[in-house]
């Protein structure tokens, strides 16, 4: 207003950095995540008004013990869908998982494809919450969803020649490995652009939702990708229109080299975003196969039953490194991944199944080793129909199909420029 | 036939295919109760019902996106964004999803939406309210890039539109919506009613994509043109005396380029006209097809007239506008190039 | 997850599109907004944790009461700004806001513009706001703070000729009318995209602070523009960096002719935006002179003390059409400014100070007087200068100035065409 | 002098300035503490701190925003955008607040913010790590678009484009990073450290903004290149045996158009190469401008070469990337038409 006698100036004005506690060298540090006991956090109904569970975000939803029991209120809400048939497909559904990373990981190093991403850690969200989803809904997933495909029993066949890019890719070439597209399992077409994908899973669920149908979609982003102005969008389209949306935040605290801080996670949970726009959030322990099936149920029956969105953030560690690209020991401590305060989903869900005396570690093995063959086989079959630069893979010509549903003119002028 | 103004034949469109197809709904910024800024959507909501026609936030991004969410279920959205101007916002959406969708999914999901956008100046809308920014939707492909110039056309090339599968870029000259537009500023405008552009027929018909229209034979000098242009080259013609054969796109892409090339190598000479700024403007692309498919014929270089490389200006808007004076002179270069 | 017994599918789903409670011919209701009594709010310390005064976000910052006294915590933080003179200066900054606006629709509407936004009922924002501002800081405001200008007594014959583009625009024409820049006065030039000022706000206060200097800045948006994604943009920047800006959301209740619950703001208060990004917010009383000035300091002082960003939602309503172009009747009851219940910010502050008897009815109709004469006399000067379309304007070889520093070879190309 | 790469010079620029104006500031996603994922910012925060080099959110459009809103300020950003491919949610940030700052505001605030950025293909990065999107920028005016082609002009080009006052894109062919590449893919690359162009001065120098360079005289054809094309033009050429004159454009806008028209009025045949795809490219203005201002010396029409009109393909990238086999092809018919 410049009556220079009013508001008073200070010193020198600074900015904050964030800064992750603890870089390479460093001893682990994680206290800045506080672990509630499991049972701990109520389970509101349903229906529940947001602002009468506001205090969700600020803990964490967690069902399994330490000492592998399934504890609380999530506990029961899960109800029958606790029963072990149910739990030991959970669990194969991980082991899979898990293998088909390392498998591929390996394939990667072996110049077989070009680039790969593991969810190495994460296996419980996608797995778990595929198991909540009807034929015919629809993820919006991210490059590290691949569980949601495993959970659904897609074809390892079909995954893995996209992976190859060879002449059976379901994509004939013109996608990155593991951006993958399986609408059958109702797996939408990955993009390689962070966040926009927030905001159109909004976009289907109202589709479904204007024509009465009776699908729900699920939204998938990471914690660095909130940052990305679709977030926004799609949070605010699921508060203003109410579709029957699921949206899921995976927080595995790391983007590429940058941490969680960087998109403002450190100031408030993730969770807590929602409040603004009025809707409910969970922030649940996403390496708890059991808090995730509960915490997926419940959202995806307020989905089914019209009560509109529903933000969850998964609280989990990006064990592996970004992608086949990244070496996160430039950035992080290397034991950070065995500090991580939740375990390890796998293990965790073993435990309570050994516990519950619905498997053993003997069943383990020998379940890991059929796995393991199952993969290997599969893998085999693919690398028959080649592997990138490999065999003979899609047909060049193919990358001018799809441009758009009918051919135009100058793409045929092109295309015939291309063959001569 | 009705006479009809563009904005009314554009909403006829809308309202036809609301009628024939349930899966067309149209959204976007004040289109529901209010009916558009400049009305295309009146009245749609109240017969629809609003869940076919309502109203968005302001975030042309997420309009465009959770429009993409709609057409991957099965929907047919036909969404208006306010101003071109506006639609950068949603150029992400737009290039690497709405275009790319149906190539990167190897045709698993498609999104066959349309995105309407009143362009163009003349209205003393500012650097805000008056782009063209045609040529930033030229260069990506996977979209189809549409501006009709009368009200005949803008229906017939709408329902077009939101039948084809594929994602659309309809730009509406919103100089012509009410009349056509010869660049004379100074003269009062005539309307619709006195054009026969403006008898639009009632009920289904298409102007089919990728298909121009010879709006003056001639055999002087061929003029490209396109939106609010096509009647500023009529004008300057006729001003001028010149025998011009003048072609109105109507789509950009995909183009007609056989009309272009059999006019041009007809009357060895062209002129490219349009209202977007020059450089790397649609006009370079013409320019340059015309110029590798035409070469023996031309017996003068490919002119092009253009807005200027600057923003739009407010109080300058007649002195950026590519009007008939401009257009007529370099009309005349080229005819009388030797 | 295709096992279809688990989740159960229901009826057909719905999407919810928002309305106002009221449309043409409906008796206005304003009962979604709960006003608490002035003063009920407390007034916490500017250094107070956003995690322990989220409760301000759902109350509304009042300090004027019904009868006119300067009530509560937020007047006591005042403390000496609470003067007479100043709040004098407050009054005529708003009247001078108020009789401006008057003058410049019937100049639009006689032709000498294309072009005008008023800020009819919502004028103790912008000039109270300002008050608070020291020389060198910067506002990033949309076409409705005009008070900014009017309250660090900008010339009013600068920006009338900017209105109406004529020889003397400090613009020379490039610009849409109300879309100013004066720099001299902390006001940036203003951007006819909605929401794209918001982040430049917070980037710049960033500039500031990494320069280790004590300005600040302000980012301006409308109820319907924080649907932008750029609004998500500023509020992250905010959060990451802290760096020292206040983030202004006036909520007149209307966009165009869509109301804040297109925005998501009837399912929470914006000020709730705040918390997801873990930083302070306050929900004012935008009409109440006093509370702005409370709000502002509070705010800015934050700011200046390098506490960081402070979100404010000021409630107020928007008593003109959106623009000149437009006319509300057509889309909500012409009678809603009537009942809007947080009244007239310059009665409400009139009132305050004849009840103080520092001002009378006699004084305010002579002063009312004067500045009609004053604005008059300015406009009447101005017109010397030409309207838009008469007189000689700004240069037309002006539009090619200021494209770049130094013109390019093809602008000047073209510019010797056009004189050709 | 010292042999660098191109990624060593350019964070030779960065350090250059960074060390001459402290208000030079240096930010983007991963470029802090990681220093790049093409490590072209590594060790800049640790020399100048974390206020001079930092980590952004993975928001583009915020970064350019917050840029814009800093360079208003008084500082000069010099901002990463991880991959060209990801600029798009920042287009309406550089188009409608950075490229029209200075003119809307009449000069009072101005923009001087560098948006640096990996593009082209050539890495197997799909559609999404390959894309080329110059012509998106050199429709816009007040932008500058640059695009170096070795670790010489790199440096120079990126420290005139820090001390610019405008806003400039600064485009990094990423396949040249570690060196020249002439698209032979089933070769082994040579480095930098062959190349004449990886000497690169110490300390402080700048190509000047707007200035081609003529890689090579020749008299049958000129070629227009830019980025990893040149090397691929040079490859052509010479298995082709054909004598071109090739020129390295370095900057798109401004553009040197007196050396192109220089060159083709002598050798009255030209060719035009880009990455990106055909339509609408920036291939079409170059085509245009020298049909224009040669019409008489030409004698064969402008060709052009560039990426189909699709999107990268990842599996057939090679078949997409306009290689010497194709550019020869053309080359051929250009300098044999009569
Ligand atoms: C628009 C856009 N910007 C940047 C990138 C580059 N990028 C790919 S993954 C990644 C990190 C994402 O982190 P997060 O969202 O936390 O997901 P996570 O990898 O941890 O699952 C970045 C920056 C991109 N793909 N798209
Ligand atoms: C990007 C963009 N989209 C749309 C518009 C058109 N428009 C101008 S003002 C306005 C309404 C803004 O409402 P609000 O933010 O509430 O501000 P208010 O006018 O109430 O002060 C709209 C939609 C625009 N100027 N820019
Ligand atoms: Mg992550
Ligand atoms: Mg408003």
């Amino acid at each position: 207003m410049s009556d220079d006698k009013m508001p008073e100036a200070t010193g020198p004005l600074s900015i904050s950095i964030p800064e992750p506690p603890t870089r390479p060298g460093d001893a682990p540090d994680f206290s800045y995540i506080e672990v509630p006991k499991a049972g701990a956090v109520d389970c509101p109904p349903v229906d529940t008004k947001p602002e009468d569970m506001r205090d969700l975000a600020y803990s964490i939803v967690r069902v399994l013990s330490r000492k592998g029991e399934a504890v609380g209120p999530w506990a029961e809400f899960l109800g029958d869908d606790l029963n072990d048939e149910s739990l030991l497909r959970g669990l194969k559904d991980m082991m899979k998982t898990r293998v088909f990373d390392a498998r591929m990981l390996t394939a990667q190093r072996q110049g077989k494809t070009s680039f790969y991403t593991q969810c190495l850690g994460e296996e419980a969200i996608a797995t778990g919450f595929q198991r909540m989803m009807r034929k015919g809904d629809m993820n919006f997933p991210t490059y590290r969803q691949q569980g949601l495909l495993i959970a659904d029993g897609c074809s390892m066949f079909d995954m893995i020649c996209q992976i190859y890019s060879n002449e059976k890719d379901n994509l004939d070439g013109h996608q990155l490995p593991c951006l993958y597209s399986f609408k059958d399992h109702g797996f939408f077409s990955i993009s390689g652009n962070l966040g926009t994908q927030f905001v159109q899973a909004v976009g289907w669920a109202m589709g479904s939702a204007i024509s009465g149908d009776d699908k729900i979609s699920a939204a998938w982003i990471g914690d660095g990708s909130t940052a990305e102005t679709d977030f926004h969008s799609g949070m605010l389209f699921a508060s203003v229109y109410q579709p029957p949306v699921v949206l899921n935040i995976v927080n595995n605290q790391w983007a590429i080299s940058s941490f969680n801080g960087l998109a403002g996670g450190r100031n408030a949970p993730f969770a807590a975003r929602a409040h603004g726009y009025g809707f409910p959030s969970l922030r649940v322990d996403g390496n708890d196969y059991l808090a995730v099936l509960a915490a997926s149920k419940w959202a995806t029956e307020r989905a089914r039953r019209n009560l509109g969105p529903t933000l969850i953030e998964w609280v989990t560690y990006r064990v592996a490194a970004h992608s086949t690209s990244d070496d996160p020991s430039a950035y992080r401590p290397k034991e950070e991944s065995d500090a991580w305060p939740l375990g390890d989903p796998l293990e965790r869900l073993k435990l309570h199944l050994i516990k519950k005396g619905a498997w053993s570690e003997e069943r383990h093995t020998q379940a890991m080793a059929e796995i393991e063959s199952e993969v290997i086989a599969v893998q085999k079959e693919a690398e028959k129909y080649g592997t990138l630069n490999r065999g003979k893979g899609p047909d060049p010509e193919k990358m001018f199909e799809g441009v758009y549903k009918e051919m135009p003119d100058h793409l045929v002028r092109q295309r015939l420029e291309f063959e001569a | 036939m009705a006479r009809m103004t563009m904005i009314e034949a554009i909403r006829d469109a809308m309202d036809v295919k609301m009628g024939m197809d349930e899966d067309v709904v149209v959204f976007g910024e004040d289109v529901g109760y209010f009916g558009g800024v400049f009305r295309c959507t009146q009245g749609l909501q109240e017969k629809y019902g609003r869940h076919r026609c309502f109203d968005a936030p302001i975030n042309e991004s997420a309009i465009v996106g959770a429009g993409i969410g709609m057409a991957t279920y099965g929907k047919r959205p036909c969404i208006e964004i306010q101003f071109a101007d506006y639609v950068l916002p949603a150029y992400d959406q737009i290039v690497s999803e709405a275009a790319r969708i149906r190539h990167r999914s190897n045709g698993q999901f498609t999104a066959p939406i349309v995105i309407r956008m009143p362009t163009g100046g003349g209205i003393f809308g500012g650097q805000t309210h008056s782009q063209s920014p045609e040529a930033i939707f030229t260069h990506v492909s996977g979209l189809k890039t549409l501006i009709p110039s009368n009200p005949y056309d803008a229906k017939g090339m709408l329902i077009a539109a939101i039948e084809d599968d594929d994602p659309v870029i309809f730009l509406e000259p919103k100089r012509l919506y009410n009349g056509p537009f010869d660049g004379h500023h100074e003269n009062a405008v005539t309307s619709w009613a006195k054009h026969e552009k403006g008898e639009v027929p009632e009920g289904h018909y298409t102007v089919p994509i990728g298909k121009a229209n010879v709006v003056e034979t001639g055999m002087d000098v061929t003029i490209l043109a396109y939106g609010t242009m096509v009647y500023v080259a009529q004008a300057a013609a006729r001003e001028n005396n010149i025998d011009a054969e003048i072609i109105d796109l109507r789509s950009l892409l995909p183009l007609d380029l056989d009309t272009i090339v059999n006019s041009v190598q007809k009357t060895g000479r062209c002129v490219v006209l349009h209202e977007a700024t020059l450089t790397s403007g649609f006009g370079a692309e013409l320019t340059a097809l015309v110029q590798q498919h035409c070469f023996k014929h031309l017996e003068a270089p490919v002119l092009r007239v253009a807005g200027w490389d600057t923003p739009y200006p407010h109080a300058q808007e007649w002195h950026y506008f590519p009007g008939p004076k401009r257009v007529g002179k370099a009309l005349k270069r080229v005819v009388e190039a030797q």
